[in-house]
């Protein structure tokens, strides 16, 4: 049997890695809200897991809903970005420092 | 085949529902308006709005009722908060319509985002369950983020929307993430049945705290408070006045109703672990936020920074994880609302065509120009200050007692002391508008529901400064 | 060790790969595509954790509308390529610690502590006859999560209006069909009869 | 007993702020009728303030005139007033003073002065409801919104660093008492544990606390009173708010705001926590000789005539804190005798009426000099008696007043100070007795430096002499200087149950 | 009986009278003023009189009564009340009559003066508050007349405002004695201490307490109580009645006008410390220390600041120095308990230096407002009655055989020579000598002013003035004849600084020349330039004068018997047998004559009469010498000139000292390290942590985001993996 464990430290390493990536990546916005999209696979993996644990399915549902979210959430992510990209002709994340202090 | 009937126990919804159906009608409504009939969908989420408040008021409830499973809790505190709720989104749109309208902003689309938002907030504050806590954050950041971004043309607006948009999802994902342990140790997601898990788990279980630590970062970030506050300054900052207002206001109230449902409701036999984490974090935002706020030029930023303080007391109460500190802390939402809305308030009534009237500068002679206006502002900036006999005082009295209720005096006498810095920038506008002679002509150019409802807003924070009990009693009724 | 841990373990190798392959890749669209394969990945190792209708969903929903907005994007704004990936390597040690610290937080409570908690046999769900993963979720979807259902309606509402409301602008100068103006137009509109006195030249009698 | 059957405190705060809302209200459009409306008002409740004086029992010392009325049943907070014989004369000194002040600022504000009469008349409203509030929290609600206006009146209408100097004014004051609300709060919770919450300044009397706790207690009482004081080294405040206050405000601020702090340490400080008292006295006393001693010396060099005065009222406050603190020295020295004790607290109080009144006319006579002038500096002055040869008189008057002569009140408080404290301490006595050397010293220098010797400039040599609304002021003033110095004894008289009471309660441990 | 009412007639009699001259001096007018002053001090000189009259001739029983409770404190009960007895009779009555001459005497002094009304106010007022001190039953009140007639002093002293040296005199007297309260207050503090109260009947009665204490001043030292009770109180009494080293403020206190000076700085305010001594003897006699102390110090007053009065050229300086002279005498007689002796000092010296005083501001009157004796000389033939009257005052100054001063200070040296106390005979041998140097002084005075050359007319000749060298005087070669526009001069030389440390050679012209500005006009006699031509004073001048020679020579040889031998204070004056000298003296005395023969048979009158003959060989027979032995002995001259250099020691150690520490404590202690530290320095923490904090705001996501991600792991591993 997979061991829940051993999934929730996949989850985990997936969520580091989302995590790591957000702070390295100073380029390009788009790859922040892949990041992101990582990062809630990972929580995506943590609520499968548990489901499968629990013999509960109340978990896959938190999964769906979250699917359902990310979906939203990313065409709203994409919008700033396309609004952004007007306005400043740039994706680049250094020059988003208009503001500061 | 036989029908399977629940009960959803919809009229306690039915708040939610009439908004939701009132939403979908203004979306109808405002796509057949041309530009100069605008002024509908405005009345619109008017008489929405009031709609709200005659139905939660009609609905409202003596004690906690569960719906949809208990997914949906409808309860008095729930009531008074949504109340609250409609009534700030009403002030703040009337606030804002003048500058929506010089700014071409004045389009449908913002009122439902403001609608859907205000939705969000009443999802969470009615959230029964760790999912719809989730859906209930996710609709006000979303709309939050596409309001922040909502004026196109400007530039600061779509890269402080972009900033809160990635930050807030980590902080979603954070969020999620402990949702998603908690449910894996807990079981459930339903925050009572919660409530007992945690009990019969042991409260100190590791992947409990494990969990509960990644909830404190959504909710601190929520909240705005340090060290997950660095998207509060530049959205504060960035986004377009009337959006700064919005989100300085309602969604305080649904921060402060996420915890509560969270952490007091659904983890309160974990009170001593997320105390210590909150107590980390409520110095450190009364810190940060006191001391950087000293060095703003922007009243939006320093505004910003001074929410991040006031979350630090906000927190405070909720720390303490008595009744008495959610009482708190909730007189303590409910007057920082208020007078968030009357600051932000004083700034669009400044603000005139090409002019923003967000800098510090701009309050120059205030006292001159317009003594009236400058006195609401003085009110406003001492209430905020916590300076009696204004609301902000009984605000931080209420916290302070809760916290030393609980034998944290230290941490009252710390934020006291950080208050006193606070003081300092508070008076610097006071400073500015009546020390100071005016550098420009202009006079106020707002109109009269403007000046009247912001009158209004100030003399509140006198009034209910000299008779806190109106809505101290208030907060004692809801939370038994 | 069954052939379904085995493939476990290889599968979620290869997501982890792949996943370093988002993180690290210069152009944006490989970036993408390891993501789509990331998904692939893991709707593979969903089917295997039992979660098959969200498996199926994982890949229709994200690699077949959300990554091609994805892709979408990315084609749409012109980026420079090049620079993308400027300075990667100068942060990279610091990132690798993050990432590290944070692993090894997360690995000491839910690997060496196991949640605190005892290691319980999986219950799994149980696999009666007819049992399907899709049947069971729907019901709940419409019953005991009716309301958080309508919620998610809603905010799907609210991510097209806020996406229209962002990127959809009138441009000057833009030339559109109005359809209804098309429509409702009149003969009259259109084409103006001209009554003209008639003019007769003297010459014209003539011949 | 008193007959007065109406709420006669809620009618001597209250009128007065009414009338500061009736003057923003009247705006500076109708000043001229706005003048009266703030003098009428100040006028009638210093009317109302002897009727104070006249129904007030002298053989009790328990609150007199009490209200009392539910306010914030969250905190169990009441809207109760009422005074002993500590607030009593503070509260008619405060309606003394004000209408004096409205008089002063007559003809010479002509910068807002609608609102400027407004702050005066919040603030007197405020200052009465401090002295009188038996509610804790009341008291600090009133204690701090005092600051306000203050801080509005030295903002606007003061000189030109006043931004400076009214901003720390406003942070000094208030760091010192945020504190003591934490305190505050404690010991509402304690009176909880006891069994009936309450922020009643007469429970917190009777709460039982250990010693920490009263340590902890009194250092944050000691924070707030100290700065309001003020008390060397959190002084430095004082002089500059007094530099840049215009005159109605220095007055104001001189003559009874400082009196709060000395108003506290004996209806809080000591009281509440005689334990800690007894501990930390030799703090409080050290502060205070060092006040009297070190102060007058800095008073001694200062160019600004103001900022001299400002430093002597911190010397002469330094007589109230010791005054108030010398009974634990008094028992310990002479085996539990308290004898001393209330002559040390009857000096105190009496050098704050008579400091209220002497600092008082000392600023108005600054003031004078100011309006014509439009300088403080004391070189700018010299010999102004040949021009101003009544204003000399009172200037000369008040100087001996300041300087403690015998028969004005600056002599009593400082007289029975002394006295008291001898009986602790030799050196007490004699560090305080520098004040008659130093006092004299700083003052008379002054007055040698401004009033005596030739004219010396063109300035001086166009002076005019004291007006009738300035001489009625300072002719006042004087009266009362003089009455008070000639005839204590009813002041001594009304407090006197009250000071014995206060004695006996701090010498009973809580322990 | 004498009724209360009498008394506060005597004291409010003045007192209404300077209230209606002080506030209605503008409506009454000058003769209005002085009528009434004059009418109010004539009452309570009159009801003294009375007064005095009932207490001796009547045997009316002493008056120890209370007017009101000045107020009551911890039970300790303070009272205005009169303790009339033989002392404060006698008190009263001498200071009122003094007082009367020197109000009669004023009317011409001060004729020219704008200041009129206010003058007289002052005196009236300065009556009154003497008045209050002598009648005082208890020690707060004495206390306060002993303040308020400070203060009268200060005003008069300062009377001409605008001279920089007048106000610096005033100021500086009014320290100096503010050091003496100083100790007078502690003194009193301990009174009340050890007795519970400050009546002094309690007082007396209850001093057994205060010797049955004693304190612990500095560690390991225990004082008795009674001494340290005692020496602060006679510190008190140093700084009024100007013994050193508190004796700086007399001679500058000479810049008032002349009538003050005679009233004041002579025969009144400053024998106060007498006669608190005196009154405080019940408490004195229980301390021996103190006694010596009172001793030593009085002695040394007498002896060193009599020889300063040798050198000094200034008519009312000199008069001066002789006051601080015979003061240290009385205090001698207070140190070898011969309490009696002291006040029989003070009376006959109350009215023999008031004559001298008056009869030199009549000189000055005479001279134009001239002081420096150096500028006149033969003035007998033009000042007759003031030259025998200031004869007469010389003549009871130096003790002459059967003047009243004779009897006083005989029987003063006698107590001395009888006394066995700790310092006793250092104090003989200084009170002794400074029978000598009186007799000198005083008749240096007399030659140098009303015998020899007539100087007066060679002003221009003159071309320095001893202190006052102001080189514009001199260069203008006018010598100093800076009257009417002159004034300026006299204030530049004052200006630079002179101030009061240095004598100052003139007095009254440069009020004239002030005056003179003042007005915008010239004025009449005083304005003009040239020699002076000298000339008898008006009659209310030689009226008082006159009126004082009388109980000069007379009142001693009629009151030596009852005070200082017989009976008249008895209950008052206290002296335990074993300092009982005058007692020891009395037992051979067998009247006035018999007192004079005894004298004639000691030394001391010789020793007057050889200071009297010295004076005259100096001064008449070959006034070329005094310069010369100057010069011959210049050291000590300079150390007499410069007064043993107190001002400059004062001025440099207490006056700058002062500042300099305040300037030290403002500057580094306020304005550096309080708030430029402290306060400032926090504010700046504060505002350069913001600076800094606010750069953690970096604009940059990914800041933002690792700031989040920290505070997880912290988080994390704080509350986590603990």
């Amino acid at each position: 049997m997979i061991s829940l464990n051993f999934v929730l430290m996949l989850a985990g390493i997936l969520f580091a890695l989302s995590v790591a990536g957000i702070f390295l990546n100073r380029k390009n916005v788009i790859l922040l809200l892949m990041c992101i999209e990582l990062m809630l696979l990972a929580v995506n993996f943590n609520f499968i897991a548990f489901a499968r644990q629990l013999g509960d399915l109340g978990g896959q549902v938190f999964v769906f809903f979250i699917l359902t979210v990310a979906a939203a959430e990313s065409a709203i992510g994409l919008a700033i970005l396309v609004v952004l990209f007007r306005e400043r002709k740039s994706i680049n994340v250094e020059q988003l420092d208009t503001m500061k202090g | 085949m036989e029908a399977v009937v629940t009960n959803f126990g919809m009229q306690a919804a039915a708040a939610e529902i009439f908004l939701l159906t009132a939403i979908c009608v203004i979306l109808l409504v405002d796509v057949f308006l041309d530009d100069s009939k605008r002024w509908l969908t405005y009345g619109l989420t008017m008489v929405t709005l009031a709609g709200c408040a005659f139905v939660t008021w009609h609905y409202s409830v003596d004690s906690r009722v569960t719906a949809f499973d208990g997914m949906f809790i409808a309860d008095p505190m729930g009531d008074v908060l949504k109340l609250f709720t409609y009534g700030t989104v009403a002030v703040s749109l009337l606030y804002s319509r003048e500058y929506l309208q010089r700014h071409g902003l004045f389009r449908g689309e913002f009122f439902i985002l403001a609608l859907v938002a205000m939705l969000g907030v009443m999802v969470m504050v009615s959230a029964g369950s760790l999912l719809t806590v989730y859906l209930g954050v996710e609709l006000l950041s979303l709309s939050l983020y596409a309001m922040v971004a909502f004026d196109r043309d400007s530039g600061v607006a779509a890269e402080s929307a972009m900033k809160y948009f990635v930050l807030g999802a980590i902080a979603s994902g954070c969020l999620l993430y402990g949702f998603s342990i908690l449910y894996g140790v807990a079981g459930t997601l339903q925050l009572d049945e919660l409530a007992v898990a945690v009990r019969e788990v042991g409260a100190g279980n590791l992947g409990l705290i494990f969990g509960l630590t990644f909830v404190i970062v959504g909710i601190a970030f929520k909240f705005g408070a340090v060290p997950f506050h660095m998207w509060v300054p530049d959205v504060y900052h960035g986004a377009p006045t009337p959006v700064t207002l919005f989100i300085g206001s309602a969604p305080k109230i649904a921060s402060f109703v996420l915890a509560i449902r969270v952490l007091a409701e659904g983890l309160d036999a974990m009170v001593a672990s997320w105390q210590h984490m909150l107590i980390a974090i409520a110095v450190a935002s009364m810190i940060v936020g006191n001391v950087v706020a000293i060095a703003q030029t922007n009243l939006k930023r320093m505004l910003a920074y001074s929410t991040i303080s006031h979350v630090g007391f906000i927190l405070l109460g909720i720390l303490a994880g008595t009744t008495d500190g959610y009482r708190a802390s909730m007189f303590y939402t409910l007057t920082y609302v208020i007078m968030s809305v009357g600051s932000f308030g004083m700034i669009l009534l400044l603000s005139r065509e090409g002019f923003e009237g967000d800098q510090l500068e701009d309050f120059k002679g205030l006292a001159r120009k317009s003594p009236w206006f400058a006195a609401v502002m003085m009110m406003l900036m001492f209430s905020t200050a916590g300076v009696p006999p204004f609301v902000g005082f009984w605000a931080k009295l209420a916290v302070l007692g809760a916290v030393v209720n609980v034998g944290l005096s230290w941490l009252a006498a710390v934020s006291v002391l950080l208050s006193v810095v606070a003081a300092y920038y508070y008076l610097r506008i006071i400073k500015l508008m009546y020390f100071d002679e005016p550098s420009d002509t202009y006079s106020i150019e707002a109109g009269g529901t403007l000046r009247a409802v912001l009158s209004a807003n100030g003399v509140a924070v006198l009034a209910l400064g000299i008779f806190p009990s109106v809505l101290l009693d208030l907060c004692a009724r809801v939370l038994p | 060790m069954s052939i379904t841990e085995i493939l476990f373990y290889a599968f979620s190798g290869v997501l982890l790969v792949s996943a370093v392959g988002v993180i690290t890749a210069r152009n944006p669209v490989h970036a993408a595509l390891f993501l789509v394969f990331s998904f692939f990945n893991s709707a593979v190792l969903w089917m295997l954790l039992e979660a098959e209708f969200l498996a199926i969903v994982l890949v229709l929903v994200y690699v077949g509308a959300v990554m091609v907005l994805f892709l979408f994007v990315v084609m749409m704004l012109d980026i420079n390529v090049a620079q993308v990936k400027e300075g990667f390597t100068r942060y990279a040690p610091l990132g690798i610690l993050i990432a590290l610290i944070v692993v090894a937080e997360i690995g000491s409570v839910v690997w060496v502590k196991s949640l605190g908690q005892e290691v319980t046999p999986v219950t799994a769900i149980a696999a009666e006859p007819g049992y399907s993963n899709t049947g069971a979720l729907g019901e709940l979807l419409y019953t005991k999560y009716l309301y958080p259902f309508e919620l998610a309606a809603v905010i799907l509402l609210l991510a097209i209006v806020a996406a229209i409301v962002l990127t959809m602008r009138k441009r000057a100068g833009l030339k559109q069909q109005d359809i209804g103006a098309q429509v409702s137009v009149r003969a009259q509109d259109r084409v103006r009869i001209v009554k003209m006195p008639p003019v007769i030249e003297a010459g014209e009698k003539q011949s | 007993m008193s007959t007065i059957t109406w709420p006669i405190l809620s009618v001597l705060m209250w009128l007065p702020i009414a009338g500061g809302v009736a003057m923003i209200l009247l705006g500076d459009k109708s000043i001229a009728l706005g003048r009266w409306v703030a003098l009428i008002t100040t006028a009638v409740t210093f009317g109302i303030s002897t009727l104070l004086w006249t129904n007030f029992d002298t053989t009790t010392a328990a609150m007199q005139f009490v209200e009392e009325r539910t306010w914030i049943p969250f905190f169990n907070s009441y809207y109760a007033l009422g005074v002993d014989g500590f607030a009593m004369p503070l509260i008619v000194l405060t309606a003394f003073i004000t209408p004096l002040v409205v008089i002063a600022g007559w003809s010479v504000i002509d910068k807002r002065p609608a609102q400027y009469y407004a702050a005066f008349l919040i603030l007197e409203g405020l200052m009465i409801g401090v002295f009188s509030a038996l509610d804790a929290l009341l008291f600090y609600v009133l204690w701090e919104a005092m600051l306000i206006p203050m801080f509005i009146i030295i903002g606007i209408w003061g000189g030109p660093r006043r931004v400076y100097a009214t901003i720390k004014f406003f942070l000094y004051t208030f760091l010192g008492s945020v504190l003591m609300l934490v305190s505050l709060i404690y010991m509402y919770l304690q009176t909880c544990d006891a069994g009936q919450c309450s922020y009643a300044i007469a429970e917190f009397q009777r709460l039982p606390l250990g010693l920490n706790e009263q340590l902890f207690i009194f250092v944050a009482f000691l924070a707030a009173f100290a700065v309001k004081v003020p008390m060397w080294p959190v002084h430095t405040w004082l002089p500059d708010a007094h530099v840049e206050a215009p005159t109605g405000g220095s007055v104001i601020l001189a003559a009874i705001m400082l009196k709060m702090g000395g108003y506290g340490f004996l209806r809080f400080s000591l009281p509440i926590t005689p334990d800690a008292s007894d501990t930390l006295d030799w703090l409080v006393i050290s502060l205070s000789l060092i006040g009297v001693v070190y102060i007058g010396f800095v008073a001694l060099v200062q160019n600004d005539m103001k900022k001299l005065i400002a430093y002597s009222s911190i010397a002469h406050m330094g007589f109230v804190t010791l005054g108030s603190f010398l009974t634990f020295e008094l028992m310990r020295v002479n085996s539990g005798d308290t004898t001393g004790a209330a002559m040390g607290i009857d000096g105190a109080m009496v050098q704050m009426i008579s400091h209220g009144l002497i600092s008082g006319a000392m600023f108005f006579c600054v003031g004078v000099l100011y309006d014509r002038v439009h300088s403080r500096e004391i070189s700018a002055y010299g010999g102004v008696v040949n021009t101003m040869p009544i204003f000399a008189a009172f200037m000369v008057l008040f100087g001996m007043a300041n300087s403690g002569l015998p028969a004005t009140s600056g002599f009593v408080g400082e007289f029975l100070v002394i006295l008291a404290s001898f009986r602790a301490d030799f050196w007490y006595a004699f560090l305080a007795g520098l004040t008659l050397i130093l006092g004299a010293a700083y003052t008379l220098w002054l007055v040698k430096r401004v009033v005596f010797g030739p004219v010396a400039n063109h300035h001086v040599a166009e002076l005019t002499d004291v007006n009738g609304r300035e001489l009625l002021v300072l002719g006042v003033l004087a009266l009362a200087v003089l009455g008070l110095g000639l005839w204590p004894a009813p002041l001594l008289d009304v407090m006197r149950p009250t000071v014995e009471n206060l004695v006996q309660q701090i010498t009973v441990s809580k322990l | 009986m004498i009724s209360q009412s009498v008394l506060l007639t005597i004291v409010l009699a003045p007192l209404l009278a300077a209230i209606l001259a002080g506030i209605a001096g503008k409506v009454i007018g000058r003769a209005g003023a002085h009528t009434v002053t004059i009418a109010g001090v004539g009452i309570a000189f009159g009801l003294s009189a009375y007064v005095l009259k009932l207490l001796l001739v009547d045997g009316a029983p002493i008056v120890n009564q209370t007017v009101y409770t000045w107020l009551v404190s911890d039970g300790i009960r303070m009272e205005v009340g009169f303790l009339v007895d033989n002392l404060s009779a006698m008190m009263m009555t001498v200071v009122t009559f003094v007082s009367l001459c020197v109000h009669v005497y004023t009317i011409g002094y001060m004729k020219d003066d704008p200041g009129y009304q206010r003058f007289f106010a002052y005196i009236s007022l300065f009556t009154f508050s003497m008045l209050m001190l002598v009648m005082s039953n208890n020690f707060m009140q004495l206390f306060f007349g002993w303040e308020a007639v400070g203060v009268v002093s200060y005003l008069l002293i300062g009377f001409w405002y605008t001279r920089p040296s007048a106000i610096f005199a005033n100021l500086k007297a009014f320290l100096v004695n503010r050091v003496g309260d100083f100790g007078f207050v502690l003194g009193i503090a301990g009174v009340a201490y050890y007795t519970g109260s400050l009546d002094y009947a309690t007082v007396f009665n209850a001093r057994d307490a205060i010797v049955a204490n004693t304190m612990t001043i500095f560690p390991g030292v225990e004082w008795q109580a009674i001494t340290v009770v005692c020496i602060c109180l006679f510190v008190g009494a140093m700084g009024k009645s100007a013994q050193v080293p508190l004796h700086v403020w007399l001679p500058d206190s000479m810049e008032g006008p002349t009538p003050i000076s005679a009233l004041i700085h002579a025969a009144t305010m400053v024998t106060a410390g007498i006669f608190m001594v005196a009154r405080m003897s019940p408490l004195f006699e229980l301390s021996e220390t103190a006694l010596s102390f009172v001793l030593v110090i009085g002695a040394t007053t007498a002896f060193f600041m009599g020889l300063l009065g040798l050198v000094n050229n200034d008519i009312k300086r000199v008069v001066a120095y002789s006051t601080l002279s015979q003061l240290g005498y009385m205090t001698v007689a207070l140190g070898v308990s011969a309490y009696a002796g002291a006040l029989f000092h003070l009376m006959t010296h109350a009215f023999f230096k008031a004559l001298l005083f008056l009869a030199a501001g009549s000189v000055i009157i005479g001279m134009h407002h001239e002081q420096d004796m150096r500028k006149m000389g033969g003035l007998k033939k033009y000042m007759p009655i003031t030259y025998w009257t200031s004869a007469i005052g010389t003549l009871a100054l130096i003790g002459f055989p059967g003047t009243s001063g004779f009897f006083s200070k005989d029987a003063l040296i006698e107590a001395v020579h009888a006394s066995h106390i700790p310092g006793a005979t250092y104090a003989y041998w200084c009170v002794f000598l400074g029978v000598f140097i009186t007799a000198f002084y005083s008749f240096r005075l007399v030659f140098m002013t009303f015998h020899g050359p007539e100087r007066f007319r060679e002003g221009a000749a003159h071309g320095s003035h001893d202190d006052h060298a102001a080189p514009p005087a001199a260069a203008a070669g006018h010598g100093h004849d800076a009257h009417g526009h002159g004034a300026v001069v006299a204030h530049a030389g004052a200006h630079d600084d002179h101030h009061a440390a240095v004598g100052h050679g003139h007095d009254d012209h440069a009020k004239a020349g002030d005056h003179g500005a003042a007005h915008g006009t010239g004025h009449d006699d005083h304005g003009h330039h040239g020699p002076v031509e000298p000339h008898e004073s008006p009659w209310v001048v030689t009226l008082p004068l006159i009126l004082l020679a009388i109980p000069s020579l007379f009142i001693g040889a009629v009151t030596i018997g009852p005070m200082l031998f017989g009976d008249y204070f008895n209950g008052v004056l206290f002296v335990s047998e074993e300092h009982n000298v005058l007692g020891h003296i009395g037992e051979e005395w067998h009247g006035p004559f018999q007192f004079i023969v005894h004298a004639m048979m000691q030394p001391p009158v010789y020793l007057a009469f050889a200071g009297w003959a010295l004076a005259w060989f100096l001064y008449v027979k070959r006034p070329d010498l005094p310069a010369v032995i100057a010069g011959k002995f210049s050291v000590l001259y300079n150390l007499f000139a410069k007064k043993f250099y107190f001002d400059e020691i004062y001025q440099a150690v207490f006056a700058k000292g002062s500042v300099g520490l305040g300037t030290a404590l403002w500057r580094v202690g306020d304005v550096a390290i309080i708030d430029g530290a402290a306060v400032n320095g926090s504010a700046r923490a504060v505002g350069w942590l913001s600076g800094v904090m606010r750069r953690l705001q970096s604009g940059y996501l990914y800041h933002y985001a690792f700031a989040m991600i920290i505070g997880l792991s912290v988080l994390l591993a704080w509350y986590v993996l603990r």
